[in-house]
């Protein structure tokens, strides 16, 4: 394994390792500079109602970039709604990825397993390429794949808390045993969370608001793809053991007597 | 009447979904919309074919910043 | 201030704000490439009695690499030690600079606070650039800035134990009292540690074990390199706050009733 | 709420706020011992085939110490089993009460949740009292609570593992939404980890390996239930808030000028 | 050893392990109340300017309570100071004992390392039984013993941080090494983290603010003596070991086949 | 022949739940004893009367220490 | 002038260690009290005896809640 | 007798710095090379004048892997 290696998906290769959110950006020029500069080749947009107030750049600004989209299924609540919603964006952006999120509360926005598990498997019999934002439960993990799931994505804490990944044992149980790639979604801070995910195994990181709610969103862009990139060749460079002792980095032969 | 994205829409009913989306400046050729009648999907195909009866609700979407 | 600005310490600019520990590392061959790739521009050496059969080529591979030499005082228990070592680094490598440091326990290799202490001053007062691993004590850390040191490099943990930043608190302590650099030393294990020391507010790293010792070290080197540019550049960016609960990243205004 | 209040488990009154597996123990004796210390006064036991080998004396041990039986569904991995075995435990012990699990794969023995979610419907319309072992997902427990069942049990961590509480977000996020009981089952390892799960708002504590796997477990179910009791004083007690800086316990008024 | 074993400090027995500080307390009746339910035999108190004003009822609240007093030198910065305080708390309380602070500085009430390690040596020569509030160094804890300190106390966290053990590590390298009473001071917020100073292995802790700044002081007096009394049982029960992976509480053996 | 805990017992097609706990030493009055035959519940009120056909599976359980 | 407890104190030069605690409302026989003059203790044996100079600076101090 | 790096050489007392360091195969020129004698440096300038007295310990330093 290198640290050149693409992500594949579905197979789909893509080179970058980090997956952008669209949401929260104060305007779309700081969105394009974020997209820019985080190298991302993919990013999630929402489905919502035609404001024909609103400038339609959205899209625009997502083609003079060049990067596709990953339409998602924010806001469902329901596997009904959040199949209907993922049968809408196939409809209106021709892709048949979808990031599959059912939400299962509102003031924490942690998806409903029993409700995702459903649309999961009814979205992979329609031919979707679904990639579900979930808890980090390993066994649910193993129950998305189980069912079809091109990825599965855990969240390392609640949407935009910026709490980092609060369990990363669990994380790291669900690496173990995925066979499909595992994203990082939710929870991501700074940099040092996205290189923990990337240390821990995880094959990518989805990240929205550390970069678009960040002080200098561009530059917290550069920051966590920084992170991302120095997680993964960590984690391929093979880490020192941790002990509670010290061992000289100095030798102690030769040591003058003086 | 006709509900168009949760408003109620008078003397239109048997309008296509083409016309509707007239109604929000988008054009046919349109990429990046979906619309929904009743909680079916409308492919875009259908759009200048498809009327819209009376008291159908009607949902016409397209891309938002989005986690 | 921006991610571009160079670390600046007794006057002297650095772009690089990793710098590298050359113990540990199983062949010079493999520490030439550590350094290339982390972009080091200062290293680290000990003072050790010659050897007529020791091959006598690291100072050439570093003479080779471009990179200052940045002596340390490896081994030594007492403050006198110390301070001669100091004197002999300069007679041999015509360098001021100094890596104080003065240890007071073989098995944890943590500093001895008192003849820390004595030895800065007695070095400064002779003319030294002292930088002195020292404890992640903000107390002491004042201490050694009073007293002329031109850096303090707390540690995060042990030498070598790759724990990590054991208590982030007191680094940022640290960081909020210094009028001179702070630069992490010892502890680091991988490239999220680097990453969380500038988050923190670090100026720089100091790494061996965890490149010399890892798998494949100049894979890590590019790691750490890594995990220290996002690091500060996140810390640079103005990261979200952490919140228990969540903030949607995808709005509910505009969501279809379906 | 005083601490003396007692925990109300559909509609019974239990005093003591520490429930004991049983499972661990190396001889009956110490079981006894153990549950003497505790000072539980339920414990659960599991349904296995009868071995007219064994000697047959669990449930007089049980009935010795006046403590009442919690069947469990340990083993089970859907829905269906867990059902059965409920049934089973019912007619063997003439209780409603049954201690759900519904495990989701063997090497972290972690819930299902959608099969338990199931079970838990099904038990509850046919009278059973459902207390069902669950992860951590605050979204999943709400669902247990909305089914019917009498408390929820979030785990801390792998059953055994002694890890703690994993995430004590999530524990905590469970508490401020739970309308019935929240009991910390499984990962507890030491006393302090009794203590934080109290602290963090659950209503009692459910134990066996950490006791039963001890070196001495009539010794840690002491330790245990102390923890317990100091979790849930220190909850009702009103802690003191978290904070960076210090905040003098000497006053410095009246400091004499020496 | 046996959890009923006092403390035995300067060969004097303590069955109580929590000492317990006097500052902070809103009124005398709360500290009263709150000494008897803490069970502490010994608690502290500062040396400040006589205030004809002020009632005069401290020490006798104390004696009523059958304690002994702890003077400490709170408010010291040098080791001058700190010396002069200790001889006139002598003269005032007729004890040798005294809980020697040497503050570093006002924001987070650090201890001073090398005033510290002075004023402990000039205190001893004197005859003192010195107890040291220290930082969490291992190393300057042992300097503390050498010079004939009678215990150590290791902070956990600033006074009145209620933060807890920020680095368990260090407080566990010290008691590895200690030959001397360690007793926690400082930082305890909790139980749980009292529970957790024994579990580390500390003889005693030392606790102020969490309990006089409580909303229920007497509450939370009783409160942290139960963590103190269930974090020693469970060091001195022998805890199960961490892992990853889950330990099975039921058998699997005999498992029915439903 | 029947299954009893997963062993085969032969020569014993009809026999009742009561004697097949007699087999496993556990007299009719015994407490914290429950049977299933071929996934269903007998309750102890039954095990005198009702007969076990050829080839089913029963299940006797009883308490076992479990976390 | 004599500095008691850092505030100025006229016209008492010379008088004794006890006549300052006096005037503090502490009688000679009080625990828990303990006198520095000019950076020195003075022991409660010489508080009767001992003269306080002019310039002096006196310290009396006694127990507060402290942690 | 002379230490030389914690390892005794015999009749060579009074031999220079140098001389020394001629036998660790170290030419006068060389960089990255320092020398204490009984706890004091010498300095490169005086390695080809400075006799070394009988007794004295010779401590001949250069540059190893250190972090």
């Amino acid at each position: 394994m290198s640290a050149a290696d693409p992500l594949i998906i579905a197979g789909r290769e893509l080179r970058s390792r980090l997956i952008l959110g669209t949401g929260g950006f104060p305007r779309l020029e700081t969105l394009a500079e974020a997209i820019r500069l985080s190298a991302a080749e993919l990013v999630t947009v929402a489905l919502r109602r035609i404001d024909p107030q609103a400038p339609h750049s959205l899209t625009e600004v997502l083609r003079e970039r060049g990067v596709d989209v990953l339409p998602n299924t924010a806001g469902c609540f329901t596997a009904r709604d959040a199949v209907l919603t993922a049968q809408l964006a196939r409809e209106a952006f021709e892709t048949d990825w979808i990031k599959l999120e059912v939400i299962g509360d509102e003031r924490t926005l942690l998806p409903d397993a029993t409700e995702l598990l459903v649309a999961a498997e009814q979205l992979v019999a329609q031919g979707f390429v679904v990639l579900p934002y979930t808890t980090d439960d390993p066994v649910l993990a193993r129950r998305l794949e189980d069912v079809g799931c091109a990825a599965v994505m855990p969240l390392g804490s609640p949407i935009g808390s910026g709490m980092g990944i609060r369990n990363p044992y669990n994380v790291q149980l669900i690496v173990e045993r995925a066979s499909v790639p595992v994203i990082l979604d939710a929870g991501v801070g700074t940099a040092s969370d996205a290189a923990l995910a990337m240390e821990l195994g995880c094959d990518a990181v989805l990240c929205a608001s550390a970069i678009s709610r960040a002080q200098d969103p561009p530059a917290m862009a550069r920051a966590i793809r920084a992170g991302v990139e120095g997680g993964r060749l960590a984690r391929l460079a093979g880490r020192i053991p941790r002990q509670l002792h010290a061992e000289a980095s100095s030798p102690f032969e030769g040591l003058a007597e003086l | 009447m006709i509900w168009l994205n949760g408003r109620e829409l008078d003397g239109c009913d048997g309008v296509t979904v083409a016309e509707l989306l007239a109604e929000l400046g988008v054009e046919p050729a349109a990429r990046g919309v979906a619309v929904a009648v009743d909680g079916e999907v409308v492919p875009r195909g259908e759009w200048t074919r498809r009327a819209v009866a009376a008291g159908a609700r009607v949902e016409a979407l397209t891309a938002m910043q989005g986690g």
